[in-house]
């Protein structure tokens, strides 16, 4: 169990998140004009990184806000947590 | 028992209170304070188990969790019988009935043991080998091996203790309570850290607690004695609490810890009644420091695995702590100096000891020295190569080593004893670290794997971390605290500390023997039975990694999880393979520790609160009105009402009748309800929904579709704009809670420039429906000063008024295609407002419906259950509603992806009505439907997704979504069955009333 | 095989103390060029490999193992086997790979223990009933031996199920598959291992591939921690480090790697003698040869690579157990553990090519894929071989996430993807 | 008229634990994002806003918790009569929604206010709660959203030993029953 710390509430115990799969892919804002390849790629294509990986977590039990958090996928550890609109703090 | 056993100064042991149990339904005795296995060592028994593969003898061979042989069935009771406990981890108390297991009929003769003359033929992984011919056969055989497989018995019946869970935060956890764990939670404490100091055992103090020799001395007195002075300074310590009996099960990620706490397994059975059995403690430590000890190993040897032989510092601990002679003629076997601890203890107790034997060319430690003073004879750079006793040891014989070690020379010597004493050095309990992900290293002057690189904030101290003796635990214990801790703690400078110091080290993983390997049974694994040999086999097969041998010989996968023989069996592979110890790496320790009790891992999540109970404002009332209840996610909604013994089948079919022919009431309480409110909440509707609303008038109610990204539907319900910028949505219940998150996540992630909020109002409200020809005077009794007329109040619209004082909200929607109301009223009202319309509608035989009813009215009007009728494979257009996709609508959420090369097909599976020929013939949900049915393989167009008999029109009716579905109305198709087929015809969805007239009426 | 295993060679090995046995499979370093590379050494990268010899005549092959093999999943797994899904291409495959397991002992001339005890899926709720019968429906069309059993049946082939309705979700049914059942899973991995190793293959272990060489839009070999190795066909079956392989060539999947726990008790005297998986109580449970209960827990919901999950996953799961059989609450567990599953959108696995010639992969197979491995390894040789898809396979390709018509498998799995 | 009806209404005493359901109170989810509407809110209610996290304020009547950086939790201390919560309710409805500075949801009977009181309230809630109370409990007006056996809850920490906990009203028979459970073996 992670101890994530909310960028709201503090830290918390992972039970009161969910996870939101990788962060920075945006919904296409005009998805009409895409191929079924890109909106496929938009859909369901992933970089699934066994490393450090950008994600999005909400703090579904808690204050239910959506944020964006930089784990290590092969050890779990979280390296930062922003909130949404803001610019990663690590490359 | 005729040999008295016992010694009678033991400090720990209460001999004035004696303890009657059973083993083996023999009736004997202990005292207070004993564990089984001490007791039935004070009572001569050492066999007590057989072994899992050969059926060999077995006896107690350590005194603690490591344990291989003493695993015992605790208790008869069908409910309450405990398999595979270790009989050293077993308090004793009154009353407490255990027995052998993997034995019959008993354990002193069991009939399995005939495997251990078949042994030849069944080296590991024989099974994989044969069992082949002929095929069919592996069923039987199988049977015979599950059957002689398996240790203990599961219990039959459920059982009747109660477990439960805590959450703890802490600063410091420290684990275990031997004298490092008493020194870091001392300090720890001290220094205003909030610390937790756990020990599995009933008492602190590890094995220093009954150290009483000259060699091992603090300050000028025992060791044992400073530490009973430590222990006694931790009482007067305010942030330190200790927990007794309680053992660290699982280390997780983030300093997460789960120890469980022993509460009543060492209470007589009257003294147990009514309380928790086991806590599980889900601890969140700061910082943790492992303070785990070590564990002794065993030699392996030919023979080495007979009832009598056990660990040396076992037989130290039973003779000092518990006053158990372990048996009256004892000898050691050693490669180190621990064996000569114990052989100075028992000969202070006044056991014999024959001898001890040691690998190493002679060494002059102060143990050994003191040893030799006393008399002790030692053999030295000398093996056993083989002991006798087929139920109990009663000789040793003994060979000199050559001097490369790899042979054995000279003249064999016989020993007569009744028990030996074994050790093989010492393995640091490097379990938690590696649980938690730290990395090990490996130290090659004494062959253990010591705890290297950790991620998180923790820290081994003590034995765990390598350092075995007294002044080596104290100072450098000192020292990691200190700087972990980032305190500084004098109180243990200028110790002045006397400990016997390990001169020579010597080891051999696999002892030679005068006999070919081949001939000879050198046991790694004690409870699996697998020996060196079949350790060499698996090498010898191309099994090379530690992993592959761990599985093809199951060395290490006994219930002890190899606790004992997982460094054997790397010792060995290292020397057979010639890899280097730390190259070789170990396997994974995994979580638990020890093995831990289902019960405890659920806690109280049990029965009543396995899962949370839903109920609505209403429940009382459908209960009162003996209504049968569904499962729907977490609520209980009422299903039918059935009355005089009705069945479902004839209450739903009374109930569906009496909401058409003039009124029905159901309780629609559980639908999801969220209020939208902001400037942008027209816009995102349009967004969420496939059809558009910012046309939608005030006081207006829509139907909206909502669907994934990927264009699948999602959820369904009808939204009503309260006001310019106010909606009320409401879902499906199932889906609510997943509605408003996935709205939540799009406001906030994808379109945070709109000014929308969302609020769940799902509780809030209880929601009446009244539906029917008659429901419009229902209500009009109810509220009589509100304009029901079809202008002032049509079809899809919805009023704001007061139901004496209270205000509510009445939509005019229909889910079921009559004239009806839902009223939705705050929560605590609606039981109230519900039993109203009830009253007011007794003149008109107003009829509780439930669930399922409902569900049968809407099919035969053709709408939809979102995941009954759909199943995330179907699009709008192929439910037929193409109506309810915008075409003006640049952008809704899964629109994109109704155009993509699949969804755009025409031939796609799509909803549509089905009537079968015989209309008494009701359709399966479920079942598939073909066009032809003589042709091979058979092609399935699709399935039935609702069926019903419908009273209204005196018909089956059926939805079903069928391959280009569309096109084939009024085509035949067949509905293949187990035994026989269905001949049904496809039809529009919509079976009653298509002109809607009843809607009004 | 020079080798063969039966009682007589037992017999006549014992005779010698078991010192005359040989290995398993060959140790080969890697030649500098092969016709084709497995990368991945589980079960379905040795039955491809396999086959591929076998069926399709090529031998100069080599698979590729970063650990040891059958060292990820197939080791991991709770070993059940059955081929009730839902859909025909599902039903296709999975039926495939049944039939192939009932053989499979025999072919390989290694004792996998297929163990056909049955598996039940039990339905506890109205929409549990009418996805199980469809399932059902369509498994006997499809030739697949499911039947419907409602509560007292259910009770009757299982008896210490709780099938009392006044339990949270009470058992209203279930669907059994007579012909599903278990088999040991490392002795899979160990007999494909043996079979290939004797038609030539080489089984690369300790190696790890740390890129993909191409050559325009087709590949030319791979570079390991043991060197470059030259190739032209390289097919992938790494599991849930399928995204890792692919990355080294910039190709997305639709995948997310999670992890999946499972756990054993200690062993006891046969209690259960079928597997018994529950969607909506989100249990399964069944006993090993050895006489532990085999219980698989769920994923957790966020990708990782650590192989350990959350605690919640295994608390919620035993939970999910004691409400079906209370008798097992004083049943300990002995080992917990994770594997990495890859999880495709759908819940169907990917046995396809790519747009790079010669590059195939063979992933996606989420909690489910142990099952698979036979049927999955002899259709990914065919794939790899003709350089066109089985017609089994061929509903299996990568294009369907770009289409749309994908095999959504949700309710066939116990576990919620 | 109509019958009140509340799923629990009931106190329970184990030792040094009470648990007593309060009914029935005004409730009102206040959500907005611009300083205005902070500013509006304060004055309405003649209350201030708490801004930081976990916070809340009080004042004889009322009290208004944090529960995100747009959202507040607003109830009273008492009982207060339906008209003159309409009138309230409506007027907060007008002076922010209406104006467009944020939403006002009443939410009476969405939540059950559970009164916790005594020494082991803590205790109490540490076996479902994996919330950390270590510093939360001695500090007055606290205010933490998290999960109770499972079920999301909001705690507000009047004082130490002293809580009201607001459980959503379907859960909370459930919930009720599950801490008179435990509260037995605390």
């Amino acid at each position: 169990m992670f101890l994530i710390n909310c960028p709201y509430c503090g830290q918390r115990d992972q039970s009161e998140f969910s996870a939101g799969g990788e962060a920075h892919i945006v919904r296409p804002k005009q998805p009409t004009e895409l191929s079924d390849d890109q909106w496929a790629e938009y859909l369901f294509m992933r970089k699934n990184i066994k490393g450090v990986q950008f994600e999005r977590w909400n703090h579904t039990h808690g204050c239910r806000k959506w944020f964006n958090m930089v784990r290590d996928t092969s050890n779990d550890k979280i390296h930062a947590i922003y909130k949404m609109g803001e610019k990663p703090p690590i490359k | 028992m005729s040999k008295n056993l016992r010694i009678t100064n033991s400090k720990f042991i209460d001999q004035t209170s004696r303890i009657s149990f059973k083993f083996d339904g023999k009736t004997l005795y202990g005292f207070k304070g004993d564990t089984l296995a001490s007791a039935l060592l004070a009572n001569d028994i050492h066999l007590v188990g057989r072994s899992f593969k050969y059926h060999r003898p077995r006896g107690i061979m350590a005194c603690g969790p490591e344990e291989p042989n003493a695993i015992v069935q605790v208790g008869s009771d069908a409910s309450m019988t405990e398999p595979n406990t270790r009989a050293t981890e077993i308090e004793l108390y009154e009353g407490l009935e255990a027995s052998s297991q993997n034995c019959w009929p008993s354990v002193n003769f069991d009939i399995g043991a005939v495997n251990n003359f078949f042994s030849p033929l069944i080296p590991a992984a024989f099974y994989y080998k044969t069992f082949m011919w002929p095929a069919n056969f592996w069923k039987l055989y199988e049977y015979f091996i599950r059957k002689s497989a398996g240790l203990g018995k599961s219990p039959t019946e459920p059982d009747k203790d109660i477990y439960d869970h805590r959450y703890l935060h802490c600063d410091v956890l420290v684990v275990g309570g031997g004298i490092s764990g008493i020194m870091a939670a001392k300090t720890a404490a001290k220094n205003n850290f909030n610390t937790l100091l756990i020990d599995d055992k009933n008492i602190l103090g590890g094995t220093t607690l009954f150290q009483e020799n000259e060699c091992f001395k603090i300050n000028n007195s025992y060791s044992s004695e400073w530490l009973k002075k430590e222990i006694e300074t931790l009482k007067s310590l305010k942030n330190l609490t200790i927990k007794i009996r309680t053992s660290l099960a699982a280390y997780h990620n983030y300093n997460y810890l789960l120890a469980r706490e022993n509460l009543t397994d060492h209470l007589n059975i009257n003294e147990k009644k009514d309380k928790i059995r086991q806590r599980l403690w889900k601890i969140r430590a700061k910082k943790v420091i492992i303070s785990t000890g070590a564990m002794e190993r065993p030699l392996i040897f030919n023979n080495n695995d007979r009832p009598g032989i056990m660990l040396s510092s076992s037989i130290k601990k039973y003779i000092d702590y518990y006053g158990v002679k372990c048996g009256q003629r004892i000898s050691l076997f050693t490669n180190n100096d621990s064996a000569y601890e114990a052989a100075i203890s028992l000969n202070n107790s006044g056991v014999i000891v024959n001898s001890v034997v040691d690998i190493r060319d002679k060494t002059n430690s102060l143990i050994v020295k003191q040893a030799e003073m006393l008399g002790i004879k030692i053999h030295w750079k000398s093996s056993v190569v083989n002991t006798s006793g087929y139920k109990k040891i009663n000789s040793i014989e003994i060979m000199k080593l050559s001097d490369d070690g790899t042979a054995v020379v000279g003249k064999k010597i016989k020993e007569k004893c009744d028990c030996l004493g074994i050790s093989g050095g010492w393995t640091p309990r490097v379990h938690l670290f590696t649980q938690s992900g730290g990395k090990l290293k490996f130290r090659d002057k004494d062959n253990v794997f010591l705890p290297n690189k950790s991620e998180l904030d923790q820290i081994s101290v003590g034995s765990c971390n390598g350092d075995f003796e007294l002044d080596e635990v104290i100072n450098n214990t000192v020292d990691s605290i200190n700087k972990f801790l980032k305190v500084n703690n004098n109180d243990y400078e200028n110790l002045e500390i006397i400990s016997s110091k390990e001169i020579n080290k010597k080891n051999i993983w696999l002892l030679p023997s005068d006999k070919p390997l081949g001939k000879t049974k050198p046991f790694l694994d004690f409870q699996n039975d697998s020996t060196a040999n079949d350790i060499k086999l698996a090498l010898r097969e191309g099994f090379k990694s530690i992993e592959h041998v761990k599985r093809y010989t199951t060395t290490g996968m006994a219930t002890d999880q190899g606790k004992l023989s997982n460094m054997h069996a790397l010792g060995i592979i290292a020397e057979t393979a010639g890899v280097k110890m730390g190259e070789l790496g170990t396997t994974t320790f995994r979580p638990p520790y020890t093995p831990l009790t289902f019960g405890t891992i659920v806690g109280r999540n049990v029965g009543e609160f396995f899962d949370i109970i839903r109920k609505t404002p209403m429940h009382d009332w459908h209960v009162e009105n003996k209504a049968e209840f569904e499962n729907v996610g977490q609520w209980k909604r009422a299903w039918y009402y059935p009355i005089n013994n009705e069945n479902m089948h004839e209450a739903v079919q009374r109930e569906s009748k009496a909401a058409r022919d003039s009124a029905g009431i159901l309780d629609a309480s559980t639908l999801g309800k969220i209020d939208i409110q902001g400037s942008d909440a027209s816009e995102f509707l349009n967004r969420v929904y496939t059809n558009a609303w910012s046309k939608l008038e005030i006081g207006k109610c829509r139907y909206g579709l909502m669907l994934n990204e990927d264009g699948m539907v999602y959820d369904d319900g009808v939204t009503t704009r309260l006001s310019e910028n106010h909606y009320l949505m409401t879902t499906t219940t199932g889906g609510a809670a997943n509605v408003l998150s996935k709205l939540e996540d799009y406001l906030q992630t994808e379109w945070p420039e709109l000014d929308v909020y969302l609020t769940s109002v799902t509780d809030h409200y209880g929601t009446v429906s009244i539906c029917g020809p008659n429901s419009k005077k229902i209500l009009s009794k109810i509220i009589p000063d509100l304009d029901l007329s079809d202008k002032e109040f049509p079809h899809m619209s919805f009023k704001n008024t007061l139901i004496d004082n209270t205000k509510c909200r009445v939509m005019r929607i229909s889910f079921t295609g009559e004239h009806s109301y839902e009223i939705n009223i705050q929560a605590s009202y609606a039981k109230s407002v519900w039993e109203k319309c009830y009253e007011a509608g007794k003149e008109f035989n107003i009829t509780p419906y439930g669930t399922e009813t409902m569900h049968l009215l809407r099919a035969e009007k053709g709408f939809i259950i979102a995941g009954q009728d759909t199943d995330g494979t179907m699009t709008p257009v192929d439910l037929q509603m193409d109506w309810i996709i915008s075409k003006k609508k640049y952008d809704f959420i899964g629109k994109r992806s109704l155009y993509r090369s699949d969804t755009i097909r025409e031939d796609r599976k799509q909803l549509v009505g089905l009537l079968t020929e015989d209309p008494k013939e009701v359709l399966e949900e479920g079942a598939q439907i073909v066009s032809e049915t003589n042709k091979q393989p058979i092609e399935m167009l699709g399935h039935v997704t609702s069926s019903y008999f419908s009273p209204n029109l005196n018909k089956s009716i059926a939805l079903a979504v069928i391959k280009n579905g569309k096109k084939l109305k009024g085509q035949k198709m067949f509905v293949p069955m187990k035994n026989k087929t269905i001949n049904v015809t496809v039809t529009d969805t919509v079976f009653l009333d298509k002109e809607n007239k009843r809607l009004n009426a | 095989m020079k080798n063969k295993y039966s009682i007589f060679s037992l017999i006549k090995n014992a005779f010698s103390y078991h010192e005359n046995w040989q290995r398993a499979w060959r140790d080969p370093e890697p030649k500098k060029e092969y016709d084709a590379i497995i990368i991945g050494g589980g079960g379905h990268g040795l039955a491809t490999a396999f086959y591929l010899a076998k069926k399709h005549n090529i031998t100069n092959i080599a698979v590729i193992e970063k650990g040891w093999i059958g060292g990820g999943n197939t080791g991991r797994n709770t070993t059940i086997i059955r081929s009730n899904y839902l859909w025909d291409a599902s039903a296709g495959l999975y039926d495939h790979a049944l039939k192939i397991w009932e053989g499979l002992s025999q072919e390989l001339n290694y004792n996998i223990m297929f163990s056909q005890r049955g598996v039940m899926n039990l339905a506890h709720n109205l929409q549990d009933v009418r996805d199980l019968k469809r399932r059902t429906h369509a498994n006997r069309l499809n030739g697949i031996d499911a039947v419907w059993l409602n509560t007292e049946e259910v009770k009757e082939f299982c008896p210490i199920i709780n099938t009392s309705p006044y339990i949270r979700y009470p058992v209203l049914g279930g669907t059994l598959q007579r012909r599903a059942g278990t088999a040991r899973h490392d002795a899979v991995a160990w007999g494909y291992a043996r079979g290939a190793s004797a038609m030539g293959v080489d089984i690369i272990q300790n190696c790890e591939v740390k890129g993909i060489k191409k050559n325009g839009d087709r590949v030319e070999g791979i570079e390991t921690t043991k060197g470059f190795i030259k190739t032209k066909k390289i097919g992938v079956v790494a599991a849930g480090h399928s995204s890792v392989i692919a990355n080294m060539v910039d190709l997305k999947l639709p995948l997310e790697s999670k992890p999946l726990q499972a756990l054993v008790s200690e062993p006891v005297k046969p209690i259960i003698d079928t597997v018994v998986m529950s969607n909506a109580v989100h249990a399964y449970v069944s006993q090993s040869d050895k006489g532990e209960l085999v219980i698989g827990a769920g994923t957790d919901a966020y990708v990782s690579y650590t192989q350990r999950g959350s605690h919640d996953v295994v608390e919620g799961t035993l939970k999910a157990i004691l409400e079906l059989y209370p008798i097992f609450s004083r049943m300990k567990m002995l080992r917990q553990w994770g594997g990495i599953v890859d999880i495709c959108p759908d819940a169907s696995p990917i046995i396809s090519k790519t747009h790079i010639k010669g590059l195939y992969f063979n992933c996606g197979w989420g909690t489910g894929g142990f099952k698979a491995t036979p049927g999955s390894g002899d259709l990914f040789a065919h794939t790899i071989a003709n350089d066109e898809p089985h017609k089994l396979n061929a509903d299996f390709n990568i294009n369907r996430f770009v289409s749309g018509d994908l095999v959504d498998e949700h309710g066939a799995a116990a576990v919620a993807h | 008229m109509l019958n009140f009806n509340s799923p629990i209404i009931d106190t329970k005493e184990y030792s040094e634990i009470k648990i007593s359901e309060v009914e029935p109170i005004l409730k009102i989810n206040l959500r907005g994002k611009n300083r205005n509407f902070i500013t509006k809110i304060g004055k309405e209610l003649s209350i201030i806003t708490p801004v930081d996290p976990n916070t809340s304020s009080s004042n004889e009547k009322l009290n208004l918790l944090w529960l995100s950086p747009d959202e507040w939790f607003l109830y009273s201390n008492d009982k207060i009569g339906l008209k003159d919560f309409y009138l309230l309710e409506d007027r907060l409805f007008n002076e922010i929604s209406k104006v467009k500075l944020g939403s006002v949801t009443n939410v009476s009977d969405h939540w059950i206010m559970i009164h916790l009181n005594g020494k082991k309230v803590y205790e109490l809630l540490s076996a479902g709660c994996p919330f950390n109370f270590n510093n939360f409990k001695n500090s007055k007006g606290a205010v933490t959203q998290t999960l109770l056996n499972h079920i999301d809850v909001i705690i507000h920490n009047k004082n130490t030993n002293d809580l009201n906990l607001f459980v959503r009203r379907s859960f909370s028979a459930h919930l009720w029953s599950w801490l008179n459970d435990s509260a037995r073996f605390i």
